[in-house]
């Protein structure tokens, strides 16, 4: 197993994302939601004009993060960072853009995650007693979102497992994830089971199994993809 | 100016009672209103409680008003960007209602529109539902919410016409067109105040209906 | 107790509720709404600039009836008359109207009944297995406006007084009447009781008590006015 | 035309099944979709549900669908205009589910915003709360509604952009921009298509997001 550096996980969970809408988006037009951290660098990847990013701080089209010199601070993301327009973007208020999120009108939703479990439990919005108390859109977006992915790396940084048996943190939602997109695998939830769809080519099943604390399978009729 | 709404940032925020539930748009420092927020803070009102998606950041924008110590209260979804709210909550010094974001802009709209309480699916069988209501539509299990209402909002906007109707400008839009229906006086403050008849009625995304007062920055 | 012709019935019951609007206009913006037949004629009366007329069909700051050869189809107010625009008039989607009927935002309905009761119940909407099938925002109007006025003639055509002690017909809304505005009287419900407020010159106390079956009480302090 | 969602008429209305649930935006006969529903008409597509506000008139706009017998149902809340409704009612021959016109619009854009039932004050007390659940709220009975959802949305918009993005025309608008989000299927009837970026982002009212098909008129 060959540990793989923060910078080059993180770009390679949001390619691999970015590549996967790419994928869907040959189908038709695709809206999503990208969360702070990783889910935002997937935007810089994805090369379908299929798709569309809907921030819910009240916009959909969002463009790129808008270069320096060029920022306007009433033109956010839901990160708070200042961005462009794409051709047809609109503006709306808040509860008409959790009307599209809640409505299921956002195809795909990604978000960070402190724990994921094997039953596609999420828990990414507190950690008790702790620094921040906020929730966010985090719960509105995994509940109304079609699709919820998570990105994050396999292990926190003191190299525990993040994909557990059970959720020990507050959960966002109750069995909400369907695809988690490590740097090292990518998962999908099946019928509440957690396969095993892709692997990186630095390691093995069984040392995959040494930093997953969740029971997975391997898919069935797929051969394992290596990234 | 034929602005019969029109005040100054002073006159208005003096319509800010101490104790009063205040709702303010914002998303971070994006849609805020400035002017009244300086003059809420100058003001010294206290025992607020302020329904906001969260608190800027500490001494800046809402934020001064804890750095201040006017809050007694917070109704919100979103306070990462504010530590002093969990410093103020884990002391005691306040208590914070956290909701989900959009729970909180539905349950203002719900105020606005006369709907006393709605079902959702967010936050059924979190942390966040203990307490509440629950039962299945469709076979999703779903929480009650009631609306949010507030005594006064001070909302921010693009332009306001003679009249009070007003446009928005960009994701400053967010919470404000909501807030504008949700509370017993709302005062907005604009960059702009243009004559009835230079907005287009087709764009108009808060009617006149809604708007108490109008108020601007001094030049 | 002098029969006054329809016509002029009508035209004075718009009147009064006009000169009452315009008076509470004094006090600021004033938004009403206005139901089809009587109500709207009030339209034709209103004086004060301050007054605004909501169509629950989506439009605030509906103007005078559109002029032959000035008729847009899809500019009509909710008894589907063609009308015209105001200053400062907006559009919005049926969801936001009813949002601001049923919010509390607008100050007054005006609006036509078969019967009303001493109870300030209101019946309006339907006649049982009849040939008309529609509730209409009948019932948000009387629920959601601040204050209900209702704009009718003293009577039937066959004579049958409307202001009734209990109505007969389904009702709209449960005591939701704030001021019955006749050919003959104005009346007002104060604590649940119908109370006399003014009288028509034709007509004495007496003789209206025989056309309204209605138990009513003569207003303290005020006198009655004379229209 | 650089438009992926356009279809003919005759291709849109294709996507209407025998035993659909359709909404239709109208209120009288503005704003409804002209050609859409002449190809239905002419197409005989029978057992519809039709959920809309009124029915035209005996012939006219949606009344042809009754006059020509092709529904089983309505959802509503307003007939009066078109008397063929009573009638067909009264022999039994269509069920019709009379609502409150805020409650109608109010549901409606519950389905398309996923609320799936509010409690109303409108209609308490009177027949059409009838077998519904009224619970008090701050003192007052309010009835519980459930969300209405359709299987297509037949709507009209004035002008859409290339991506789908629509604005209206006056009241036209009525209850087409929320049956946009209600429905699985939703084809916009628009008197014109226009280049991406024609649309000013702060106006545009039905996002593309919401929106599966666009048709015109052939000239």
């Amino acid at each position: 197993m060959q540990i793989i550096p923060e910078q080059q996980a993180r770009e390679r969970i949001a390619l691999t994302i970015a590549r996967y809408f790419d994928g869907r988006a040959r189908q038709g037009q695709l809206f999503i939601n990208l969360g702070v951290g990783i889910p935002t660098m997937v935007a810089n990847y994805v090369t379908s004009p299929h798709i569309f990013i809907q921030a819910e701080n009240g916009m959909l089209g969002v463009g790129c993060a808008a270069p320096e010199g060029h920022m306007d601070h009433d033109l956010i993301n839901a990160g708070r960072t200042c961005v462009t327009e794409t051709p047809g973007c609109s503006y709306f208020d808040s509860a008409t853009s959790f009307g599209m999120i809640r409505g299921g009108h956002v195809d795909a939703t990604v978000i960070g995650a402190f724990e994921v479990d094997q039953h596609g439990n999420i828990a990414n919005w507190i950690i008790p007693n702790g620094k921040q108390l906020g929730v966010g859109g985090a719960m509105d977006l995994v509940s109304g979102a079609k699709q919820v992915l998570i990105a994050m790396q396999h292990t926190s940084k003191s190299g525990r497992p993040k994909l557990v048996k059970e959720c020990s943190l507050p959960i966002t939602g109750i069995g909400e994830a369907d695809m988690v997109i490590t740097e090292y695998a990518v998962f999908t939830f099946d019928s509440g089971r957690l396969v095993l769809r892709e692997l990186s080519p630095e390691i093995t099943v069984e040392e995959l199994r040494t930093i997953t604390e969740a029971d997975f399978e391997l898919s069935q009729g797929a051969a394992l993809h290596k990234t | 100016m034929a602005c019969e709404k029109y005040r100054s940032i002073e006159a208005a925020i003096a319509l800010v009672n101490p104790g009063a539930r205040i709702m303010v748009g914002s998303f971070g420092l994006a849609g805020y209103p400035r002017e009244l927020i300086e003059a809420l803070a100058t003001s010294g009102t206290r025992d607020l409680t302020i329904i906001s998606n969260d608190l800027g950041a500490p001494g800046e924008g809402l934020g001064k008003l804890l750095t201040n110590n006017q809050i007694r209260a917070l109704i919100g979804t979103y306070y990462n960007w504010n530590p002093e709210v969990a410093v103020a909550n884990n002391e005691g010094r306040i208590t914070v209602q956290l909701i989900p974001q959009g729970t909180f802009a539905e349950a203002i709209r719900a105020a606005g529109v006369g709907i006393p309480a709605f079902f959702t699916p967010t936050a059924a069988g979190t942390e966040l539902a203990i307490g509440k209501e629950t039962r299945q539509f469709h076979g999703r299990p779903c929480i009650l919410e009631e609306a949010i209402h507030a005594d006064v909002a001070l909302i921010k906007a693009h332009k306001a016409d003679e009249l009070g109707n007003l446009v928005y400008y960009k994701t400053a839009r967010n919470f404000n067109p909501i807030m504008a229906m949700a509370a017993d006086t709302v005062i907005a403050e604009v960059d702009e105040i243009v004559p009835v008849g230079e907005l287009d009625p087709e764009c108009i995304v808060t009617p006149h209906m809604f708007v108490d007062v109008i108020t601007t920055r001094k030049d």
